[in-house]
């Protein structure tokens, strides 16, 4: 048993106290280390100081998954860094690799297609609701609410084969490539979103009878895990952490891409800043998703997948293919994509809040900087923030409240 | 633009290079002794947090720019970035830290001080984030790290 | 939807909520839904379209090494074997991540993919495929085992229903 | 070997000193309870969670002796002693926690007259018996030296105190209704199930025995996402089995004894079965049992867990007056009623 008296200098545990503007205050502490060996710790460690039941301080240790990736994709052509950064977030991949793409395709000066804009619409919010939903699971699991856990894998299940259905691939899907996406929409997908819509609304509804409106779970997460519009802002939250507090902030608005500005959605918004206010808005933006994903179906324009340039490279034979199945075919000019030299920036709203992507050219076939920011990352700091005064047992209440995935923290 | 004349006012009177490189995205590189009144005059406008804190190593420059990219939370502001940036020698990269203008830069600088050598003067906590506690190496974001890259031949006739 | 939740519950909120999820539950208990599909007795046919393990063809093979070149893995390489004027691709499935460019860029048809994908090998370097080893027909060892193939049908009621084929 | 002797033996296993302890309700269906008990919370769990759950042990049957193949797995297992641990302590805490679970069958009348030791305060004996367990699972705890197991060992304390007083309060409340503390007496008073008579002291004991076994809501002292198993974070192999299976054997004492005060006990729902052979009560009793601890391993699939300062909360501040007003109540009816 680890007790450190006051008289100890200790500079970084306390450091947050001294940004409050708290004077360093003696605290007889009790320090665990849950993880990274740790049934709920995810692949990282969170050092917890108690003082009887009340954490003090609680330390995310991250970097157990850190795969190095924007080292990796300076040593990388511009295509192949697209499954590359798919892995960050491998629950969201259409959302993270949209980041990327919009950037290099601000490098490039190359615009999709609008029908293209359109399907990685329909697979960003395929996506986020499958991501909504694995939090959920993780957020039900975390309150060892084991129903909640696998009924919510289970209904992602649903979302995961339509993504399979448009893409090929259960979660890597690689889908969104600079000047369009790599596949067409199939023949009967239509009635099989519209099927997936309407058994997901009946599913919230027992959702929200055991889990949600569960008497113990109203006691977990209510008044837990509380921040405000002003501190989240300081801290620079994103996501449906940041709306929860009551900030109207989300990448889809602000930035306008993709084929968000023709669609009608509402960003749910809450006041409470609590953990249940945030298990609220992930609720209700399921359901926006959804009714998203009817408006692409209804109004999906027809025309190429896959930009002028580069699809005129294909030979006939190739173009036929193209045509026929719907799965488009690369150019060999295509592994080489060589950017003017220049910066852009790209900002994309996942599941889990706004990753943001910083791409410097220098004018070769490879990037010479690429600056990724997870909406993990940023919200990483919750955890000192959130957990400061909690009780112990509010630490995997609050964990799974702000949907933390540490793959994505660590890139 | 309104919000880049506005950035200019700011900024320009402090030596800044303020240009709008694209839509939406507004450059600005000053020197290391401005920075931090540059951060607090953006702050002072709406910029109320910092997306990513990263640096690049120009290497043929011999210089590592340090880049602060700072966004808003404002509806007036959305879809606006601005990169505050500024070069520091790569043998002497030390500047001071903006975490007191903007506290979202606290985990970023961490980062940037642990993968490129950049001294943040005056953080709290420079110590390892990402990395393993007891790594030895270079900066591994620098240039002169190399990551080891193969071929895609295999040659089986030489072998054996 | 559920804005109620911050309002305080008198006993008899709370025991309404108390018996909606046990009654939740117990309907669960007794109905007949399952999500689970028992992998060795059944499995899943993914048909058209699925990215999982690639076939090559050496009659198609035109050997000009884009597949390789594009594969962000490092998993497909081109294999100058002894006796051959051409170099042929072979696979890595040690480091294969499935994306398909390689499947995508090849202009002469040689790649496809199939739906097999639950291989599983006992030693790592079976998981090297050269150009020899890589043009044969991929089974499912599931399948070669008498699994039974299921349709995956989209369904209102339990989400997804697993229907023989 | 004459049928003499054989009679006797037979006569031997079958005298309730014997068989009550040691084969029913005692030792060995005690076994049965908890190798069938956890499968079924097991299937159960799954069937709510749209999962099949265990099922290719003895697949026809739905897995139903997976439990059997789980304790041959840990029998197997290599038990390891942490170093720093207090190993006399930790070795035997856990098989003195089981031998506690065990004793009070010798108390818990099965049928009419059918009691191993037949004593007239076997209703507070049992349940201290069982009180016994909680500074047992204090002892592993502070043996095993962790940190996880000794903040899981401060949560039991709590816990501890905060239900054994209405737990107790609960059981008095309708012993003093019918103005006897043996259980026998308590059941062949019951002419009205006792969770008709007192619904308050039923659900008050019912809540304090999920407290008690550490059953969600309340599997506090063993929260997996906090502190990994509690004060069994350290136990492997059969050490582990035997401090796992107690918690089930607790549940199971209590709901005998759950049963017996409020659900008729023995008394068979069709009053004419006990008539056709005796053996018909006995399995009555069981059947009872059996359903409450059904219930109760049900709820996993239902709810989340409490924090530790809320079942606190919940033991002290609506749970301990309930009680005091299930007494209240039982008085109120005495007066009313004018006893049994």
């Amino acid at each position: 048993m680890t007790s450190q008296g006051s008289s100890e200098p200790r500079a970084s545990p306390y450091f947050w106290y001294r940004l409050m503007g708290r004077d360093e205050e003696g605290y007889d502490v009790y320090e665990l280390f849950i993880g990274p060996q740790h049934p709920a710790s995810g692949h990282m460690r969170i050092i917890v100081r108690l003082d009887g039941d009340i954490i003090v301080d609680a330390e995310p240790d991250i970097g157990y998954v850190h795969r190095t990736m924007e080292k990796l994709a300076e040593g990388r052509e511009y295509i192949k860094n697209i499954p590359l950064f798919e892995r960050a977030t491998i629950i969201d991949a259409a959302n993270i690799t949209w980041g990327y793409v919009r950037a290099v395709e601000q490098l490039l000066g190359l615009e999709a297609p609008p029908r293209a804009e359109y399907l990685r619409t329909l697979l960003a919010e395929i996506n986020r609701i499958a991501s909504h939903l694995y939090g959920f699971g993780i957020a039900g699991i975390m309150l060892n609410h084991s129903t909640m856990f696998m009924w919510a894998f289970g209904d992602r299940e649903v979302w995961v084969q339509l993504a399979e259905d448009l893409t090929g691939a259960r979660l890597t899907h690689s889908y969104i490539i600079p000047g369009g996406v790599r596949r067409n929409l199939p023949q009967d997908f239509r009635e099989k979103a519209l099927k997936a819509i309407r058994y997901m609304e009946k599913r919230l509804q027992d959702y929200e009878r055991i889990f949600v409106k569960n008497p113990v779970i109203i006691a977990r997460y209510v008044d837990v895990g509380v921040i405000k519009a002003d501190e989240a802002k300081r801290l620079g939250i994103v996501g449906p952490n940041l709306r929860a507090a009551g900030v109207r902030y989300d990448a889809r608005i602000a930035e306008k891409y993709g084929a968000y500005p023709e669609l009608e959605f509402e960003i749910p918004v809450r006041e409470e800043g609590d953990a249940m206010a945030r298990l609220l808005v992930r609720i209700e933006e399921i359901r926006q998703s959804m009714s998203i994903i009817k408006q692409i179906l209804d109004k999906i324009p027809d025309g190429p997948i896959f930009h002028e340039k580069y699809y005129r490279m294909l030979p006939p034979k190739l173009k036929e293919f193209v045509e026929s199945t719907g799965r488009l075919k690369l150019p060999g000019a295509f592994i080489r994509l060589k950017p003017e030299p220049g910066e852009a920036v790209a900002r994309v709203e996942m599941g889990h809040g706004e990753v943001f992507y910083h791409i410097v050219s220098d004018g070769s076939i490879k990037p010479y900087r690429v600056r990724v920011i997870t909406p993990a990352f940023r919200n990483v700091v919750l955890y000192r923030y959130l957990t400061r005064g909690a009780r112990f047992m509010d630490l995997p209440a609050i964990y799974g409240s702000i949907d933390y995935f540490p793959p994505e923290g660590d890139r | 633009m309104a919000i880049l004349d506005k950035v200019k006012e700011a900024l320009e009177p402090l030596g800044a290079k303020v240009e709008e490189v694209r839509p939406g995205y507004i450059t600005a590189s000053i020197s290391v002794e401005n920075l931090k009144k540059a951060a607090q005059l953006l702050f002072n406008l709406g910029f109320d947090h910092v997306v990513s804190v990263e640096g690049v190593d120009w290497i043929k420059d011999n210089e590592i720019e340090v880049a602060y990219h700072a966004a808003s939370y404002e509806p007036e502001l959305h879809g606006v970035i601005v990169k505050l940036s500024t070069r520091v020698p790569r043998d002497k990269p030390e500047l001071e830290t903006l975490i007191d203008v903007w506290p979202s830069a606290l985990y970023p600088e961490r980062e940037t001080w642990e993968m490129l050598g950049v001294v943040f003067k005056g953080h709290p906590e420079l110590k390892r984030l990402l990395l393993p506690p007891d790594y030895q190496g270079p900066p591994p974001l620098r240039k002169d790290y190399k990551v080891p890259e193969e071929g895609f031949i295999v040659d089986l006739t030489r072998k054996q | 939807m559920a804005e109620d939740v911050y309002k305080p519950g008198n006993l008899l909120t709370s025991l309404k909520r108390h018996a909606a999820a046990i009654a939740t539950g117990l309907r669960y208990l007794l109905s007949t839904k399952r999500m689970t599909v028992r992998y060795p007795e059944f499995l899943i046919d993914l048909g058209e379209g699925y990215r999982g393990m690639i076939r090559w063809r050496r009659e198609r093979c035109i050997s000009c090494g884009l597949c390789a070149q594009i594969c962000p893995a490092a998993a497909m390489k081109m294999y100058k074997l002894p006796g051959e004027k051409k170099m042929f691709p072979g696979i890595n499935y040690q480091r294969c991540i499935f994306c398909g460019f390689c499947v995508d860029v090849c202009p002469a048809f040689a790649l496809e993919h199939t739906p097999v994908h639950d291989l599983s090998y006992e030693e790592l370097d079976e998981m090297i495929y050269i150009p020899e080893r890589f043009d044969t027909e991929w089974v499912s060892p599931a399948l070669k085992e008498g699994a039974r193939p299921v349709k995956v049908v989209f369904d209102e009621e339990v989400g997804l229903r697993h229907e023989p084929k | 070997m004459t049928t003499g002797t054989i009679g006797r033996i037979v006569d031997f296993v079958l005298s309730p000193h014997i068989f009550a302890p040691l084969i029913y309700p005692g030792l060995l269906a005690a076994t049965l309870v908890l190798l069938t008990l956890i499968w079924a919370e097991r299937k159960m769990t799954a069937k709510v969670q749209l999962r099949y759950g265990p099922l290719y042990v003895l697949k026809p049957l739905g897995g139903a002796i997976q439990l059997i193949a789980d304790a041959i797995k840990f029998m197997f297992q290599e038990p390891i002693m942490p170093r720093n641990a207090d190993k006399w302590v930790f070795a035997l805490a856990p098989v003195a926690m089981m031998a506690f679970t065990i004793i009070p069958f010798a108390f818990i009348p099965a049928a009419p007259g059918f009691v191993g030791v037949d004593v007239e305060y076997s209703l507070p004996l049992v349940l201290s018996l069982s009180a016994l367990i909680p500074p047992l699972i204090l002892a592993t705890s502070w043996a095993a030296n962790n940190k996880f197991t000794l903040l899981g060992g401060v949560r039991e304390a709590f816990m501890m105190v905060a239900y054994e007083v209405s737990l107790f309060i609960a059981a008095f409340a309708v012993a003093s209704y019918y103005g006897t503390l043996s259980l026998s007496k308590i059941v062949e008073a019951q002419s009205v199930p006792g969770i008709i008579l007192n619904p308050i002291a039923a659900g008050v004991f019912f809540v304090t025995m999920l407290m008690t076994a550490s059953k969600l809501p309340y599997d506090i002292v063993e929260g997996e996402q906090e502190i990994v198993a509690g004060p069994f974070t350290e136990y492997s192999g059969i050490l582990y089995m035997l401090v796992m299976g107690a918690s089930y054997m607790e549940l199971y004492v209590l709901s005998l004894v759950f049963v017996e005060l409020f659900l008729g006990g023995w008394k068979p729902v069709i009053p004419a079965l006990a008539s056709i052979h005796p053996a018909f009560e006995g399995i009555s009793l069981f059947i009872k049992a059996y359903l409450v601890l059904l219930f109760a391993v049900f709820l996993r699939s239902v709810y989340a867990r409490y924090r530790l300062d809320q079942a606190l909360e919940i033991g002290w501040k609506k749970l301990f007056p309930l009680a005091l007003l299930s007494v209240i109540w039982s008085l109120a009816l005495l007066l009313v009623a004018g006893g049994a």
